[in-house]
Parts: C-alpha cells; structure tokens; sequence
C-alpha cells in the first residue's frame, strides 16, 4: 500500500483554511493602514480591527466588543491573564490556584507568581482526567485570587466542569480564567454561560494563522498590561494591532461555528473508530483518561513497551503526523507532567501517543492509520528488551 | 530539532537487532521510568569481538546510536570497545541533537557492561567497572539537554 | 485638479511589499506545521523559521542566529528588551537610562520599572534632536544596568550616535539597547559596528506583516522571558512561532537591504523637496529638529498657527495621509512629548506635522502634497482668532 | 477614532465663520498651549441673538461643535442660549468621540462668554457666569478621554 500524507496532529496545530487566507488578503494589499492613524487609511482598518472584534465578542457571547482584546497567541492571552490579573489584586489576596495539568503558557507564569511573592497550588486532575469540584473547594482560601483552569486538556483532551469551577470560585470572592485554545470552536464556548472572567484562545488551533490569539476579559476585571506602550487594545494590550490576523481569527472562529455541530459528530466518530482500531489490533493498549467528557478530536491512548518517539517517527516515515508525550519527544527528563498528573507511570507516559483528527482528516486517513500502527509497534516491542520479560508474550 | 540521515537511516534499519542465544557476555544500562533500556550480547573470540547483537527500548536516538555502535565494535578488541566514547559514537552517526547526546551514553555503557560481564564470567578483572555513567547515582542522562531549540512543549 | 491617492506616513505603518505576501503564502498553505513538532511536517517549518532566523541574523550582523528572537512587534521586543534585561541584572545595578523622546514602547515599560523598585533617568535631548554623548557620561552611574536609546525617532526622525553612546554605556560597565523600528533597512544597521547589547524591530515598518518583530539579544545578555511557557525561541520567548510572519520578515528586511542604497538616496531628495516646497510657499513655517543627520524618508515641520488634526483632516479628504504631533490627534492632553523634549513650544507643537516618504511615493505624489498644502494652511489660519493678531497679516 | 458625517460636514464646511464688525458681544476661551481657541461674536436684538460668527483654533471636533453651536444658538434668547449645554452639541452633532467631548465644552463655554459680555456692556447681570467651566482652574478638558480605544500613540 502506498504511503499517504495523514496528519493527525490537529490539537498542535492546524492548516489555515483557504476562505481564511481569502478574508485576510485584503489587509495585506488594500486595507493595510495603521488602525490607530485618523486618515482614511487608517480608519478603514480601525473598522475591520472593530468589525474582527464584534464578530468574535459575538461568537463567544461577550457582552461588548470591548472585552475582546486581538494578542499574539495563547500563550500571550495566558501569561496576560494571568500575570494582568494577579498585578491588580487587593493585597488581601494573592494566592492563586491552577491545575496540575494546565498547558505550560500558564504553568510557567503561575511558576513565576510563585517565585515573585504570590502563593501558588497546583490542583491535581483526578485519575480519570478531570479536576473534581470538590477538590477546587477545599483548595480555595480567603486569599484566594484567581483560579485558572483550563477548558479542555491539551493532550488527554478531558473537558472540566468549568460553569462548576466558576461558580464554586466565585463563591470564595475570587477570579476564574480559563484557558480555551484547545476548546473554541470545538466545543459550544459562551461566556456567559460559563461564567468566567477571562479565556485565553489561539488562531492556530482553529485554521487560522499563528502569531493572533485572543483574551476574553470581562468587564471591570482588574488588570495590568503585559505589553505597554502606545495604550492599543482599550490600554490593555500596546502594539500596532495585527488586522490581517484579527480579521483571520474572526472568520477562522465564524466558519468554526458554523460547522461545529456537524463538525463534532463527524470527528468524534472518526476518533471513535481509532480507539476502537487500535484497541482491536494491538494488544496492551489503553486510553489514558477514562472521564467520558471529551474533545471530540482527540484520541490519547497508551502503548504499553514502546517509547513515543520512535512510535513517531516510525509513523512520519509511513507519512503519518502523530504525537506522544514521551520525554524524549521534548527533550526534557520528565514524560508528560499531564499524564504523570493523572497518576500514569512514567514506563507508561512514555508510550502515549495522541491523535488528534481535524477538518481535512477522512476516514481513509484514519484506516490507513489503524493498517500501518501495529505494524510498527510490532516492530518496535520486538527490538525491546523488556517486552517479552514483562508481557510474557512475544508482541503481535 | 533534526536528525542527521545517518541517524534516521540506523533508526529505520538497525543493525544487528536481536539477541545472541550462546553470548559470552550481555550487558543492560538504562531504566523504562527515563524511557530507554538497551541491552547488548556479545560473542568474544580471543579477546575481540566477534559477533553482537542489542536490543533497545527508546527513542530514535536511542536505537540509532545502539545500531551504530554495534558496527563500531565488531571486530574491536575488548579494550579499544569499552574506550568508545559517546562522542565517537555521535560522530559517527554525523551528530546528535545537544538534547539527545545522553543517548550515546545508553550505548557505550550497554557496551563496556557487556565486555566486563565477560570478563568477570571469565574470572577476570572488568576494565570498564568506573568508567560506566549509569552506574554512578548522580548520572543525569539529560544534563547536557537543556538549551536546546528542541526542547520545547509544543501544542 | 482631481484628488489623488498619496499616502504620506510611511513611518506609522507600510503595505505589505507583494514580494513578501508572495514569499508568506506557501506558510498558509502548505507549510502550516507546528515548527515543535518532530515528523516531517513539523522540520519543515522547523527549517523554514530557522532559515528566516538565519537570514535575520545575517542581515544585522549577528554572530549567530540565536540572537534572533522573533516577536510579535516592535512594541513587545522593546518591552522584552527592558523589563527582561532589568529583571535579570545584578543587586548592585538597578539605574536605567532611557532618552526622553523614545517611543512609548520603551518609555512605559521604563515608568513601570521606575514604580517597581528600579530608578529611572530620562535623557533629555538637545534642540538639534540628538542625545550629547557629555549628558549621557554624566547620567550614567555605577549603579546604572540598561541604557537605552533608539536608533532614530519615529517623530523628528533624528538619528543618533549609537555607536559612541554604546561605548561610553559600556565603559561603565552597563548594557545598551537601541529601538531601531524607524531605521531597520533605511539606514545600514550592523549591530556589531553598532556596538550594541540589543535592539528591537518592527515588520510592518518594513513592508513586511503586522504581528512580526523581531528582538536581537547578544550572547550572553541576562535575560528573563517576557512570554513564558513551552520553551520556544531558545526558552527566550514561548508561544507557537508564526512561521510566515518570521518568513516574511525576513523576505521584506532582505528586499531593504537590497534597495538601501539607491532607495535612501531617491526617498531624501523627495524628503528634501517637501521641505523646500513648504517653506517656498507657506509663511511661518520651520523644521522641528535642526539635526543633520537624519532619516531619508521623515520630513517634520511645524506650521505656525494651525492645529495638527485639522491639518490632517483636511488633507485626508484631499486624498494624503500625513501624522501630527498635535495633543487633539492623540486624544491625550499633552502635544508629542517627543517635540517637547527637544524644546519646541506646545502652541507650535500643536501646529507640527510628520511627512514620511517610502518605495511607492513618486515625485507627482509629493508635487499634488504640495499643491494642496497651502490653501489648507491659508483657510485654517483664515478661521483661527489668533492668527492675525500673532502674525499681523492675514496669512497667504 | 471616528467622527460622524455630521461632524465631518461642519468641519469640512463650517457655517458662520468669522467675526461680525459691529458686535453686540465677543466671547473668547480656550488656550493655545492646549490646541484650541475659539471666539465667538453674536449680535443680540431684544435679548434674541440675531446674528452670529465664530473663530476657531482647534481640532476637528473644535470647529464642527463651534460651527454647529452658532446654528443652535441663532435666534435663541440669551437664557436659551446660555443653557446649550455641552451634551446638546454633541447630540446635535450626531455624537462625538469620548476623547472629544471637551471641545463641545469649549463652543457653549464661548457662547456663554459672548452673551454676558453683551450683558455686562450693557450695565446688566451677567447669567452665565460660575457655569463656564474654562474659568474654573482645575477644569481638565480631557479628563473624560481616557478609556478610549483612540487615546493611542501610534507609530
Ligand atoms: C491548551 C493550550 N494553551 C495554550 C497554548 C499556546 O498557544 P499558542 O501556541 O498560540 O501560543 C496551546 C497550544 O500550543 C494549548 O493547547
Ligand atoms: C521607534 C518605534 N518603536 C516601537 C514601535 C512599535 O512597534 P509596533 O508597532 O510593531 O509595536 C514603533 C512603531 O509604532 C516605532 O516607531
């Protein structure tokens, strides 16, 4: 069978879409004036910068365009939220909470609070990948600032009971964030409805370009600028505003939208069918988190006696774009902190491997997944020397 | 992060995989917890290596550094193996990503394990016992990784 | 004569060269991986990024691509270049040196630092528009870490002796940065010439994107991230990388380099035909900085007796885009802190006005400016109160 | 930062500029130090304002709510006149950007100045005196500008 070009790396990053790169077009040849010049110019791009922010503030049912300000990306929106929010609270408070298995954009800043006079706890995630409600209650003090705990995982693709999370916080008097890159346009996403005060969100992960993200801040939320300078962005966020990208990520969030409910059921059953795939034809297998609330995109699963990496690259050769969560993958000692947060071994860690299926994924991509992987895995048990040791069996 | 050709090409075809049934010596280094064991079987015939055979759970570096020091030490006599150094060992191979260095590490011990096991089986003194990284309880595999372009947490 | 298109603010922002969208699109449409991720996919953007950061460095003269840091902008490098610097310098320095007349990218995060523990001296310049190398000998202190001054001003357009005031920074052993947006490809920039420790860029100064920038940080400089999280941009600057953007930064800076020097010869002579038109046939007129040295593209003028805004909108609806440095256009209360610092009186700061040539201003474009030009001036001094009592005649 | 058409109109074409010979009263304020400066001249017959002109030094904003002020206040008893208030000409105008309210401050504030003066020449009680917030010292006109997406400092 012929190689084919499948890529199942939709949670890293995705393509952006054409009807995307066509809405941007315009703001790169025509409307390219500075949105902050009061000539002609420059009002043309105040107005599309205004219309790409209405149409998101509207998408996630923001209250007015104002709470909507255009970053760099999510890990902009989360060291902003943050570190913005953190800056501007009572000296009363200065403890903030986030979840062991939050994306590093928001680990590294809490990290940095932590070592920069605020207090920190890392909430862990239960086995079966979601953080329980409980957990966040008896966590919670009167000290309490802010709560950042995101939407749905990166990796395991566990969504949490963030309107519970909210709520329970907003009890104690402090802040929720949330961080929604892996979950807008993926999953209904409204403000409102989840009463938060924040949201982080990013353009790649929704076919629109990197280098544009958004941050959701409600309202007469206390903030202090991480960007200062010519005061863009309502003072919050300075730097001559990207409209290309702003425009990108409104129409990339739009067309997200429109096709979400569609959409959902198509890639949860094209997940489905990998679990399912795999679990039939590879013996020692597993999915990592058991809460049944999920991504509809994201398929994690164990492969016990084999290391991630070569699982990858074994499969980049077949032209299959996966990813794991094994050390070696990011170079670091430690295998995923996610999967070591939901109590996996690390033996275990390093065999995950993700698969997450997008807009442009088929169902010949995910057969032709589930042909080539045992295979590989054969091969790579065969060449270790604990497989046969540990699981008795030689691997087939 | 990029492997060199060589690499990718010892990580697709590794050489000499397997084990040696009637070995004169087998040595194993590492641990599943970091994510790589390797094990090597060696057949000695006066004092050279004459055949050998690994087996190694890891990661691409991990069998591409343990394919290729596999064809470095055949034919080696057991004091020029057991001097192999990591550095010869991603030299050979054209390189290794900063982050993936400790991998030749897993290779060369895996080696002078194999060549004192002999040794000792054979009431003789083991010449690489000192020498060998794993052994030593501080041995930080990844050390050397640590500002490297590669080593990021992507999305 | 019919209005025409003539668009005279190349200094606040520039299209997008068609060179560059050209030299992007393959980002958007093929080469759209994750430059973290391991499999095919990914090394090719992997490689793409890294060989725009090669071209970077290149074309500045950086010893090695990893003083390249790419950014989301001018703005946010400058924000890195100083609080990142500050936050990592020892006890025994916590002075910081900026000039009185940078951008506000620089002077905010510099007040910032001065109400969070550090002391912070602002550099007066001369009437001329420069910095005196004596006043900067006589600020710097033992105690001082960070220097930092820009290259030209994005007002006046003055350049300034970077390499001298580097050399005296470091004789008293403190590290110099330099806001070079104004003159990346206008001016041959060589930061080893230059002698300097860091500098920041804008793209969209540059016929390249909005949302790119790029920060230069020598080997060595202490440094502490502003975007903290996975690690990319050698653990320096976190968040996914925008490919294309970085592409096309590189493509318009090379397409700058290429074009120097015959560009800045024809930009001056057009430069120097709006200064002369303007004083042939507008009484009280003057320029606002007396400095020879001098960016080719900025002309900056001050007419007497008028308000900037009007100015800027009467000639909008001639069909040129021109800026001003007058309070009303910034909506703050104070006129260009930048024309203040060199002296100028708020009444004529109020009255200035900022003519910025680029590759698409022809002579005819600079000939209608100033067939229009006058008229307007004629009929706001004709409405003012003061004119005439200031002036004694009515003005012609 | 946008203007309404409305703005625009009487910015690009003012109505009633210049200074009436034979004034009844003249009206002053502002200050060039800040950008604007308006003088607004009426002549008043029977307590109405018959005729008015005004001059003015200022932003866009200065000269359409002058010009649209003069429309207003034509044929207005002085009470009338003097009640104009700020919100009014902003209304009138079809709405003004937070950073620019002040400068309706700046055309009712003439207006007040030019009828007391026409009362004072005339041996009267001026009406308007105490509500002219240019005469107070702590009047800051921009105070309201400040959370406006257009208070930026661009490139
Ligand atoms: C959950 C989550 N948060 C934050 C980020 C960072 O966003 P960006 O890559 O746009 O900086 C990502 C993706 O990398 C993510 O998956
Ligand atoms: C001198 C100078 N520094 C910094 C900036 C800010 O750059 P950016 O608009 O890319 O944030 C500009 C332009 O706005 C500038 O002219």
């Amino acid at each position: 069978m012929d190689t084919r070009d499948v890529y199942l790396d939709y949670a890293a990053t995705t393509p952006v879409d054409e009807r995307v790169i066509d809405a941007m077009a315009p703001y790169f040849r025509e409307t390219w004036g500075n949105p902050n010049s009061l000539y002609r110019r420059g009002r043309e791009a105040y107005t599309a910068l205004e219309s790409a922010r209405e149409r998101v503030a509207e998408s996630i049912g923001a209250s007015r365009p104002s709470e909507i300000l255009f970053t760099s990306g999510g890990t902009e929106s989360d060291n902003a939220a943050l570190l913005g929010i953190m800056a501007r609270t009572p000296e009363s408070r200065r403890h903030l909470i986030v979840s062991a298995f939050e994306h590093h954009a928001v680990l590294e800043p809490a990290a940095y609070l932590g070592k920069s006079g605020y207090e920190v706890t890392y909430l862990a995630p239960g086995r079966d990948g979601q953080i329980c409600s409980d957990d966040l209650r008896a966590a919670l003090r009167d000290d309490t600032a802010l709560v950042s705990i995101m939407h749905a995982n990166n990796e395991i693709g566990t969504v949490q009971p963030v309107r519970a999370l909210a709520d329970i916080t907003h009890q104690r008097g402090a802040l929720f964030h949330t961080d929604a890159a892996q979950t807008l346009g993926k999953l209904p996403f409204d403000v409102s409805e989840l009463g938060v005060d924040a949201a982080s969100f990013s353009g790649h992960k929704i076919y629109g370009p990197k280098g544009i993200g958004a941050l959701y801040l409600k309202r007469g939320t206390p903030f202090a600028p991480l960007l200062r300078g010519g005061g863009q962005e309502f003072k919050k966020r300075s730097g001559t505003q990207n409209v290309a990208g702003a425009i990108g990520f409104a129409e990339a969030l739009e067309i997200m939208l429109a096709e979400l409910s569609e959409e959902s059921v198509r890639l949860a059953s094209l997940r489905d069918r990998v679990i399912k795939g795999i679990a039939g034809s590879i013996e020692n297998t597993s999915e990592s988190a058991t809460c049944p609330d999920r991504l509809p995109n994201i398929a994690h699963l164990i492969i016990s006696g084999v290391e991630g990496e070569a699982m990858l690259l074994q499969l980049d050769a077949k032209g299959v774009s996966i990813s794991t969560g094994s050390a070696c993958s990011s170079g670091s000692l430690e295998p995923s902190h996610v999967l070591l947060s939901i109590g996996c071994p690390a033996e275990l860690a390093h065999g995950s491997v993700r698969v997450s299926v997008g807009r442009f994924t088929s169902a010949e991509d995910v057969e032709y997944f589930l042909e080539v992987f045992p295979p590989i895995i054969e091969r790579l048990r065969a060449m270790s020397p604990l497989y046969e040791r540990m699981y008795g069996s030689t691997p087939h | 992060m990029l492997y060199s050709d060589k690499v990718m090409d010892h990580f697709n075809n590794p050489r000499n995989v397997g084990v040696l049934e009637d070995a004169d010596g087998v040595g194993e280094v590492g641990n599943p917890v970091c994510g790589d064991v390797m094990k090597i079987s060696i057949k000695v015939s006066d004092d050279h290596i004459e055949d050998i055979r690994f087996q190694t759970l890891g990661c691409g570096a991990a069998i591409a550094t343990s394919s290729i020091v596999t064809e470095m030490a055949r034919g080696m006599s057991l004091p020029e193996a057991v001097s192999i150094t990591k550095k010869q060992v991603a030299d050979e191979l054209g390189g290794l990503p900063p982050a993936k260095m400790h991998c030749s590490v897993l290779a060369t011990d895996g080696l002078k394990k194999a060549v004192d096991d002999y040794l000792v089986r054979h009431g003789r003194e083991p010449i690489a016992i000192g020498t060998i990284a794993h052994d030593d309880p501080d041995f930080d595999p990844h050390a050397q990784g640590h500002n490297d372009a590669s080593d990021v947490h992507g999305g």
